[in-house]
């Protein structure tokens, strides 16, 4: 039975970045204590019923003892009014829930992080290496404006590795999206790319791997009512037909699992 | 002389629960999916996910989205079937002190009539909810619930077959609820649960395109609460068998407001979404209600509405 | 070529609107009470206060209640009646350059005959709202716009003496609000406009009492929105006439959800309180709307749902 | 035409009283400028459409150039969400509304504020002391503790006048409601008593200047969805059958003006 809490968290650090990013860290150590890179915790965003749902942010980093950070841009209705909150300020969180990356033993990796897709992929990082499961990784990364990526890169390049970025403004690294930077990757090393980004940047990834020749996970998004396997809401189609759950069975999948029209 | 431990306990027909509180299908899977947030040995019965007699894939995604303190759902009845659900699902429950109320849906009044003889004397099924909400696809699709003589005919059919106490659970997208109630309890129901979800539709203006893809869906929530409430205190003055109140219930006060409505038990839905032990934390506030009511037993509150 | 100032008329029946959002009966009052914070010249148009024969009282309070995302109102059509509504309040409308609609109720066919004879010819009333969600006291208290007989034999009476284009308001509590709808086009009517109230109640845990002194009440607001919206889409694609889509309207994004559903123009009800310039800054708003989506006339946004 | 108008207005002073009673003061210059005592504000809690409706407040006092205050004790949904905003916080107000107190030319004026119903009472004796409408009008205010009325007393007497008190658990002044204090007013002189508070402590006063043939006036409270006329939900009995309403035909009314079941 998977473990998964739910915690009332205290704010421990609240920061701003770019015009609309805002990064929480909250202590809630049972959570921390249990989570793996890849999963999500479900997060209300106020007291009242409008907003009514909860929301699912992926675990961006742990730090400290039982410190937990969520990275996310403000959007819609619950994101603005979460972006109000502060430091003390208390929420209520549910997870660590769903199936994370797989990356025992997995030989060359490289991690392909596009816009708010960025988030899960220092977790990822930073437990490969403590895992050693993997040799140095690579990581790509891809944003709008050098503001949304700079200080994420330089953070997990702090861990020990090579970052390269890319920006559509240019204003950072490669004027340009995160896949073409893929085409700087020895082809014929058996890759294994995990990825999290907006959906195009994902199916092209998978494109890119799919003609090399290499594995690839990727981390999904969909509307979420639950994410506790209840709702049966976060359907995404499975290519044989009928469905898989982003929140159960996810959210990350083998690029296979998923169908990618 | 303060009241103690109020006695929560209520009947249903001849199905006795521990307490009012059950929770609402399709809000609580089958049960184990809560297990990490509730205990579930506390709860007056659990309600599955609505059961058909062969697996449904359900309807292609976006299928939830939200409205004003409420949701929008187009599932499309996914679940296993009734044999994997037997096999698969029912193991765990049996475990559980806590009676098991399975969901049942059909196309065709034979759908329903082979659901109840295949979960007939099945250990571990307490009870059975009958969800009229469904099209009748022999009559052109109109649902079983908005027609008196369809809902009492299945109503029947499955009285005929079932070994267990029969609920029918009734659709609130009907001009006289109480109506439909009368024909259900004519046709032998043991009890009815109402509201299912209101039918609704939520458009993207940007994209000018449904939010769901399957264009409409059900709207449950604190939004449709007022409705329920309606329903709930019309059917319980129109019908004498027990009726379980379901619609927008977050709270304890929620639940208490439907007793006293005449309702004598009530269901969990989509709260279980917004706070995972809602259904645990209404039986503690009930007995705090009880309480404060100065009442020594919950069955007190039911239908103590002063109008 | 980027549209400039989009065109924002429409039509209902022969009454010309110059933008399509229009207040909702009961929430605006005689239009005078919200002078003080709206350009009055900028509406569409002005649906007053139900106005019946003789003056009513209305229920003894408490009249309304909160809900979540909404409200309930068991006013109990409080109006000062035809007479003085002519000679009181028609006046000061009669300056605005803004059509006046009034909204008209009655216990009987004749009520609403008499009404639209005394209104007929009236300088200043642009046309009729009927509000068929009253009781038929010669029918048990059953509401005219829940038996299509009855709706059509309202609107047919109406249309024989009136002498403005008619809309019937429909009711939401009903199975099937495109049966009605047919009925009422085949009555005559010029338009239809839903959603009135959802029937709705609260309950004081507490007290033990209703919150309303009528005990059962018209649930309004955001709460409603997705189900009047389902029946704004559903009506249109039923009938040819024009329809009005009402309920939860409070921003130009939820106006342009109702016109791309299928409705030719909005009213704002319940958000008139909440924000006393809602109508006004969702004229506004509609003119961004059509012109991010590059449209010249709000027109084109009518009935543009992609399903 | 009444004036009345919508502003945002930004909370410029935020002070806490007794256990969860809070005074905003507002910057709130056209609203300030033709409200009259017993008039209120309807104010919006916050974003969002939970809670839906407005609160009516009473206007407590004017202050410096164009700020208005409200004070307000924290009981449900609306006042609690309020009562988390602070100095710099804006908010949506609309008003003045209704109809207040009616006190030039007076003569012998005495002011019966019980609970939150003191609220409207300093702005009506700083008011009638302005216009010189009442020669040294007496002030007798109840509350169930100290903490909540005895800043209160303390400002009404800065404006040089007697303030007598009563708390009901005797923390302060009479040990008994403000209704026993009526009794040290002298008979015979034909007062004009203006009164706000909760409904059993303004019936009492009633009755009293009902038996005493003295006038009253009355702050009446109702559920209220709009406060602008529009909704007709704030009905009140009158004597004679149908109904007033407090948002337009009050909030203050003669006392016989409406029916004291
Ligand atoms: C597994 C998972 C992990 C995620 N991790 C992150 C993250 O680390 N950082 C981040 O910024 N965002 C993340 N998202 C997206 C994030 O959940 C949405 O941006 C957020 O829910 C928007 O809520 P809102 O109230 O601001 O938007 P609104 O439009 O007001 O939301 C309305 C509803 O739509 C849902 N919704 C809206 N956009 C999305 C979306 N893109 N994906 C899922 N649901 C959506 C909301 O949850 C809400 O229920 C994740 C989504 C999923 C499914
Ligand atoms: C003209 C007028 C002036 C007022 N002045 C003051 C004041 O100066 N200070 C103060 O503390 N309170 C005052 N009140 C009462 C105040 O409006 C309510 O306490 C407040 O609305 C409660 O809102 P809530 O969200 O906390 O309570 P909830 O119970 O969540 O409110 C639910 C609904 O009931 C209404 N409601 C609840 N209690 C009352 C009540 N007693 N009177 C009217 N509506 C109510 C609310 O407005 C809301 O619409 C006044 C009321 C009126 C009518
Ligand atoms: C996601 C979701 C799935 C549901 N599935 C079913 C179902 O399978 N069978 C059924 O009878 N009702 C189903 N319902 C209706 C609920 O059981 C309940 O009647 C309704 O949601 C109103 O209660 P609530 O407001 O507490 O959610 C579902 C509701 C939701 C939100
Ligand atoms: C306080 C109040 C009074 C109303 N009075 C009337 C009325 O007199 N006649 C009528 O046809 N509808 C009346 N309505 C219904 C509204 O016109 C409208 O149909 C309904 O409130 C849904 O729209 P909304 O959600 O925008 O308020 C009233 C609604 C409210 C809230
Ligand atoms: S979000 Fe509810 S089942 Fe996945
Ligand atoms: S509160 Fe709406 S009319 Fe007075």
């Amino acid at each position: 039975m998977i473990q998964a809490f739910q915690k009332k968290a205290v704010i421990v650090r609240a920061e701003r970045f770019a015009a609309d990013i805002v990064r929480f860290t909250f202590h809630a150590p049972d959570i921390a204590r249990v989570a793996r890179p890849g999963q999500f915790v479900m997060v209300l965003s106020g007291p009242g019923s409008d907003p009514l749902l909860r929301r699912p942010f992926s675990i961006h980093r742990l730090s400290g003892d039982g410190n937990l950070s969520i990275l996310f841009k403000v959007l819609g209705k619950g994101t603005r009014r979460l972006a109000l909150l502060g430091e003390g300020d208390e929420l209520d969180l549910v997870g660590p829930l769903g199936r994370g990356f797989r990356f025992e033993g997995v030989g060359p990796a490289c991690l392909v992080g596009g816009g708010m897709g960025i988030a899960p992929m220092h977790f990822l990082l930073a437990e490969m290496l403590r895992e050693k499961a993997a040799s140095a990784p690579r990581v790509l990364l891809g944003a709008r404006i050098a503001a949304e990526l700079d200080f994420l890169a330089a953070e997990m390049e702090a861990l020990g590795v090579q970052v390269t970025v890319a920006t559509d403004d240019g204003s950072l690294g490669h004027h340009g999206t995160v896949v073409d930077l893929m085409h700087r990757l020895e082809e014929k090393k058996p890759w294994t790319v995990f990825t999290c980004g907006p959906h195009p940047m994902m199916r092209a990834v998978v494109g890119y791997c799919g003609r090399a020749g290499w594995r690839c996970q990727v981390s999904l998004e969909t509307m979420m009512a639950c994410g506790l396997a209840a709702c049966l809401g976060c359907a995404v189609s499975r290519p044989e037909g009928g469905y898989l759950h982003v929140c159960k069975d996810g959210p990350v999948f083998a690029a296979e699992e998923v169908a990618w029209l | 002389m303060a009241v103690t431990k109020p006695d929560l306990q209520v009947h249903i027909g001849s199905l006795a629960l521990k307490n009012p509180v059950l929770t609402a299908s399709g809000t609580f899977g089958y049960g184990e999916e809560f297990a990490p947030f509730v205990d579930l040995a506390r709860l007056g019965g659990i309600v599955v996910k609505g059961i058909s007699l062969a697996p449904r894939p359900g309807n292609p995604p976006p299928r939830v989205v939200e409205t004003a303190c409420g949701m929008l759902n187009a599932i499309g009845l996914e679940n296993v079937g009734v044999e994997r659900f037997i096999a698969e699902k029912l193991p765990f429950l049996r475990t559980l002190a806590t009676p098991v109320v399975v969901n049942i849906l059909g196309d065709s009044l034979d759908d329903y009539r082979q659901l109840a003889e295949q979960l007939a004397g099945i250990d571990g099924v307490a009870a059975l909810e009958v969800n009229i909400s469904c099209p009748n696809v022999k009559k052109g699709g109109v649902a079983f619930g908005t027609v008196p003589e369809m809902a009492r005919a299945v109503t029947a059919a499955v009285k005929q077959v079932a070994s267990q106490p029969v609920i029918v659970k009734l659709s609130p997208n009907v001009t006289d609820i109480t109506e439909i109630a009368r024909a259900v309890e004519d046709g032998g129901a043991d009890a009815v649960s109402l509201i299912n979800t209101l039918l609704g539709m939520a458009i993207d203006a940007r994209s000018r395109r449904p939010r769901l893809a399957n264009v409409v869906g059900g709207l449950s929530g604190p939004a449709v609460k007022p409705v329920a409430l309606r329903m709930v205190w019309q059917t319980a003055r129109a019908v004498s068998i027990p009726v379980v109140g379901i619609g927008g219930i977050a709270t304890a006060e929620d639940a208490a407001e439907f007793l006293l409505a005449g309702a004598t038990a009530i269901q969990v839905g989509t709260a279980n979404f917004v706070n995972p032990a809602a259904t645990t934390d209404i039986v503690a506030g009930l007995e705090r209600y009880c309480r404060e009511q100065n009442v020594s037993s919950v069955r007190e509150v039911i239908g103590g509405l002063r109008v």
